[in-house]
């Protein structure tokens, strides 16, 4: 059997060494999921509105949205902008959003910044899969949020939100750095606003 | 002694990648065996859209492909169009143009030194030189209400005259500049360790440049003395006095020495078109009306059609870039969209160099090296 | 005497015609006798290759090679006309380093074979991409995808699978 | 009256616990509660309480320390850097580090699927400890030491050189090539510079002829001619230099910040971790920045002793505990600010540079200066 160049052969697959058949729960927060406890919680918060909820609501939320650590991935032209935010005369660090994180483990926020290309996809994609949750997404600029002037390119992918869910779109070839925090401070908005562990799919 | 080798894939997200550059090192512990480039991650295919785009529709794009220096690249398009086509440009509009492109060699230059030293380690420079690139900024703002991504220049002249308050905007400009770059040369250039990371590192001989297509400072470091603007000049460059700055070493430092140097003459070059400006204001699209285009614009005019066919031929201009080198090759079919645009772009024949500049160094070399070549992906990929 | 003329005294069975590419002087040379002419041209004194441009004409392919002498601050464009069939030529690598990306792209993007050439694989876009977008035929139509194999290296996938979103 | 008797020296303690008996017995309750544990035989428990909660205090005290340098960091970057830093969470920004820690516990802790889980998962903490260990001889001022061992300088050398076998714990178990070789280099620095550290350190330690370092700084107190403190970074300058430079090398910050060097690899041996264990390594760094600049101080700087403080008249002497405090914090701080500095302004070396002034330059520097510190000693110079 043939498919997508990798052969794959049925015979090989012994089911009975296949131990977990179930996902493994991969956050503490997932585990406590599993045993009912936390939609019971949810649900009875939103019941009845429970006090205590709603205040860790609003600390974590209030520190998620204070310490956004972007991870330092520039695209293209808008990546220059993202360096004119984070430089002296705009200086986004007012936000405690200066510590651009290389290493995508430690970041909380990606800038789509500039042309996602069909070769760079599965790569922004994968950006996105190593990132911690919670975690979100600016699309910055035409090319980003629908291909922009590359549209009827042959090596465009037409829109980043074609491959990873996107919070926050901003529009601009490229975006003044103005648009960017503005972009920014409506993400700190939806932060503010959201329940807890909304962004670990507890809500559901 | 035989060790085992590490096979290392840097980027596309890399942080010192300048964008989206990737290289496949084959590592001996520290020292590079191998490297290979791997590039096309920002591969937009700007040159088929060319043919898909009229004349004019295409400027916006030109600017998206360095998009460090983007009045360089309009003006290289616009100059091979306008050969083409075989228009007159006002002696005023000219005077713009230069005024601008030296504008951005100093901005592309700043972001280039500053990118360099922030892959070295010290961000400080960045900070600092982004402060004054700010200031630049603002000053195309003036012109063309954008920071980055201009469209300014058209076939003919360019899209405004400049606007009133400009001039002593642009002198304070380059007063502060004038004492920023000796900041900047305290800053870097009295650093031991800086010294320590640069020099006889990435030494490439002015003949082996050559042969690589090496253009522009990266050239002018090998101690090769060639510069278009002086050596086949256009525009109203041959008017105008300023030196090549060149280098012997071929090192990593050459390359940096040799973009501080070019910062002082573009400056030198700014005071030079200000005094020299002609001052017949040129007349503005709006002032024209919209008339439809017949026979070649007058002479103090700003103003070029939307739609318009040159005849059929084929022409290679080449400017001297930031960069390097960048020409357009563009080939009319007499219709009203190229039938072939090919970018030369610098970045992209000054990257070919990498796996031989790097061989046997260290990692951290790559990133030295890697960054006085200065490449914008936008530029290697198009 | 501009330096096309030059080259066709040097090499009279070589070039095939001399002319303008606009104001710069332009020589059309058989495609057998490539290596040879820009061998020419560089032993007098071309030595910047300076850029190489393929061209799609629908019946036939033209490859257009620019040069600079730096010594003597002239242009050279040498031109060769290739057969839309069998659109291959000999690789200038042997003479210009630079000349390894240049072919490679011209290669990618417009689909012409540089015999000769060591590594004359996809530059711009990954391996197993389909068909080279500046050729005229090029269908813009049809989207292909790219995802990550082994090594990190990309491998093109047409639908795009593992890679868009469900919606 | 009894502090001024206690400050005045009348009545000295060897450490921190002996202090809070005399205080709990100068209010008058250590007696009871002492005779409640004796009635059951526990009198160790209460020895064991009270260490406790000393340790408590220092961690409480750690933290916020660790704390407030992420912020100092973070200000003084943008202060040199023309920017702000953060300014929106709290009173100029300073909630930020409270914000980054709670932000940081509620993150997606990943473990790489490939990795090694137990060894991934116990280096955060192998580095965590030791930097809250180092703090255990340290005299923040008169009487304020958990312990004063008799072999102090060697146990904050040894406990150091825990940090390395967990760096390369952290490199190894991630899976990661970065991480790795993050990891080595981590190693290969740290054992090249622990070296010249201890050799610099043993020159001082030959002036006192102890390893207490309470010892140490009591050697230290007093001026020569009334004017000049006694420190021994008069007597030892080279010494100073070379454990400053050895210090800041192991301490893994710019210039010499290789385990990490965002540029090259990453984010060094720690770019596989996320959530908590990555704020313990971020912790630890801070932790072992304020244990460095302290060991500077309490070796070279004259730690808590304040050369004027005889000269004070008797009836302020009651200040002289919160001037032992706050001196050392200052001298600490001072040290601290250098570092930092020194962060913003130079740029990275390279590896093998550095190896070769630790191998070459440093550690025949600190061989020399130990031989004529014993010279000097013997001809009874000092």
């Amino acid at each position: 059997m043939e498919k997508g160049g990798i052969r794959v052969d049925p015979v090989t697959i012994d089911t009975t060494k296949i131990k977990h058949t179930k996902k493994q729960p991969v956050t503490a927060l997932e585990k406590l999921n599993d045993t009912g406890l936390i939609s019971t919680l949810l649900a009875a918060r939103e019941r009845e509105g429970m006090i205590l909820f709603s205040t860790i609501d609003q600390v974590f939320n209030w520190a998620r949205l204070s310490s956004l650590w972007p991870v330092t991935s520039g695209l293209a032209c808008c990546a220059i902008e993202m360096m004119a935010v984070a430089m002296a005369h705009h200086d986004i660090a007012r936000f405690g959003m200066e510590i651009f994180r290389a290493s995508p483990r430690q970041a909380d926020l990606m800038f789509v910044a500039g042309t996602v290309t069909k070769r760079m996809a599965p790569r922004v994609k994968q950006l996105y899969e190593m990132m911690p949750d919670p975690k979100w997404v600016i699309a910055v600029g035409g090319c980003a949020s629908t291909g922009g002037p590359y549209h009827e390119s042959y090596s465009v992918l037409k829109g980043v939100d074609l491959i990873i869910p996107v919070d926050v779109y901003i529009p601009g070839c490229p975006p003044r750095p103005e648009a960017w925090i503005y972009g920014v401070i409506q993400l700190r908005e939806k932060i503010k606003n959201q329940g807890y562990g909304a962004k670990w799919g507890l809500n559901k | 002694m035989e060790s085992d080798e590490l096979f290392i894939n840097m980027g596309p997200v890399h942080p010192s990648t300048h964008g989206v550059a990737r290289f496949k090192l084959r590592m001996d512990g520290e020292s590079i065996k191998e490297c290979t480039p791997v590039i096309g991650y920002l591969h937009r295919g700007t040159e088929k859209i060319g043919e898909m785009k009229t004349y004019l529709q295409f400027i916006p794009y030109t600017d998206r492909l360095d998009y460090i220096a983007a009045f360089p690249n309009n003006y290289a398009y616009v100059k091979a169009v306008e050969e083409l086509a075989g228009i007159e440009v006002p002696l005023r509009a000219e005077y713009i143009r230069v005024l601008t492109m030296e504008l951005n060699r100093i901005v592309n230059h700043i972001v280039s030194i500053g990118s360099l030293l922030m892959d070295l380690g010290a961000a400080t420079m960045i900070m600092w030189g982004f402060r004054e690139r700010e200031n630049a900024l603002q000053l195309f703002e003036m012109l063309c209400g954008a920071r980055m991504t201009f469209n300014y220049i058209k076939p003919g002249g360019v899209r405004e005259d400049i606007p009133d308050g400009f001039i002593p905007k642009l002198n304070e400009f380059i007063k502060d500049m004038e004492k920023r770059i000796v900041d900047y040369e305290q800053l870097i250039n009295g650093n031991e360790i800086f010294h320590m990371r640069m020099k006889n590192i990435g030494v490439i001989s002015g003949k082996d440049a050559v042969n690589y297509g090496w253009t522009g400072p990266t050239l002018r470091g090998s101690g090769v003395d060639y510069d278009l603007r002086k050596y086949e000049p256009y525009s109203i460059y041959p008017d105008l006095d300023f030196k090549v700055c060149v280098r012997k070493e071929g090192d990593s430092y050459a390359r940096f020495i040799v973009r501080m140097d070019e910062m002082k003459e573009s400056l030198h070059i700014l005071r030079q078109v200000v005094d020299n400006m002609p001052a017949t204001k040129l007349i503005s699209m709006a002032e024209y009306g919209i008339s439809p285009m017949t026979g070649t614009p007058t002479a103090v005019s700003t103003y070029f059609p939307r739609i318009f066919t040159p005849p059929a031929g084929e022409v290679y201009s080449r400017i001297e870039a930031p960069k390097g080198e960048l020409g357009f090759y563009v080939v009319s079919d007499g219709t009203t969209k190229p039938y072939r645009v090919k970018i030369r772009s610098p970045s992209f024949c000054n990257l070919t160099a990498i796996p031989s500049l790097v061989k046997g160094l260290k990692i951290g070399d790559l990133i030295a090296a890697f960054g006085t070549i200065d490449v914008v992906l936008g530029d290697v990929d198009r | 005497m501009n330096s096309a003329e030059e080259l066709k005294n040097l090499l009279p069975g070589s070039v095939i015609s001399t002319g303008l590419q606009l104001n710069k002087p332009m020589a059309v040379v058989k495609k057998e006798d490539l290596v040879k002419a820009a061998g020419k041209a560089k032993e007098i004194g071309f030595d910047h290759l300076s850029v190489i441009t393929g061209i799609d004409y629908r019946d036939h392919f033209e490859v257009i090679y620019n040069f600079f002498s730096y010594s003597k601050k002239q242009n050279l464009a040498i031109k060769v006309n290739l057969d839309h069939d069998k659109p291959e030529v000999d690789s200038l690598t042997s003479l210009w380093k630079g000349a390894d990306w240049l072919e490679r792209e011209t290669f990618d993007l417009v689909g012409i074979k540089f015999i000769g050439h060591p590594n004359l694989i996809r530059i711009l876009l990954p391996d197993g991409w389909n068909g080279h977008p500046l050729r005229k035929d090029y269908d813009m139509n049809t989207e292909q995808f790219v995802t990550i194999g082994d090594n990190g290296d990309d491998v093109v996938s047409p639908d795009g699978t593992n890679l868009l979103r469900r919606k | 009256m009894l502090f001024l008797a206690m400050w005045t020296g009348d009545i000295m303690f060897e450490n921190t616990y002996e202090l809070i008996v005399f205080i709990l017995n100068f209010i008058g309750i250590y007696d009871p509660i002492y005779n409640v544990f004796e009635m059951f035989g526990l009198e160790y428990l209460l020895r064991i309480i009270i260490v406790l909660a000393e340790i408590a205090a220092l961690f409480v005290f750690i933290l916020l320390t660790v704390m407030f340098l992420t912020w100092m960091e973070r200000k003084v970057v943008a202060m040199v850097q023309a920017r702000y830093g953060p300014m929106v969470t709290g009173p100029r920004g300073l909630l930020q580090p409270v914000m980054d820690g709670v932000k940081l516990i509620g993150k997606e802790d990943i473990i790489p699927a490939k990795a090694d889980r137990w060894v991934f998962t116990l280096a955060p903490f192998l580095i965590f400890i030791p930097a809250l260990l180092v703090f255990i001889p340290l005299p923040f001022g008169e009487s304020l030491i958990i312990s004063d061992l008799n072999v102090g300088l060697l146990y904050i050398i040894a406990i150091s050189a825990i940090s390395p076998i967990a760096i390369l714990m952290a490199g190894w178990a991630s899976n990661n090539k970065y991480s790795l070789m993050g990891a080595i280099r981590a190693v290969a620095q740290d054992i090249s510079y622990t070296i010249p550290l201890a050799l610099a350190a043993i020159s001082v330690v030959l002036l006192t002829g102890s390893l207490s370092t309470v010892d140490i700084v009591t050697a230290q107190s007093g001026t020569w001619f009334g004017f000049i403190p006694k420190w021994f970074i008069f007597l030892q300058p080279l010494g100073f230099i070379l454990f400053l430079i050895a210090s800041i090398a192991e301490m893994g910050r710019i210039p010499f910040d290789f385990q990490e060097s965002e540029s090259e690899l990453v984010a060094g041996f720690f770019t596989e971790y996320s959530g908590m264990k990555f704020a313990m390594f971020f912790l630890a760094e801070y932790a072992h920045l304020f244990s460095v600049s302290a060991i500077v101080v309490t070796l070279f700087l004259g730690g808590w002793s304040v050369p004027f403080l005889s000269s004070i008249p008797a009836t302020f002497a009651v200040l002289i505990p919160i001037i032992s405090l706050a001196a050392f914090v200052i001298k600490t701080y001072v040290i601290i600010f250098f570092a930092m500095w020194l962060r913003d302004t130079v740029p990275r070396m390279r590896i093998d540079q550095l190896l070769n002034i630790g191998w070459k330059i440093m550690i025949p520097l600190a061989l020399l200066n130990l031989l004529a510190t014993a010279i000097l000693l013997t001809a009874g110079v000092f």
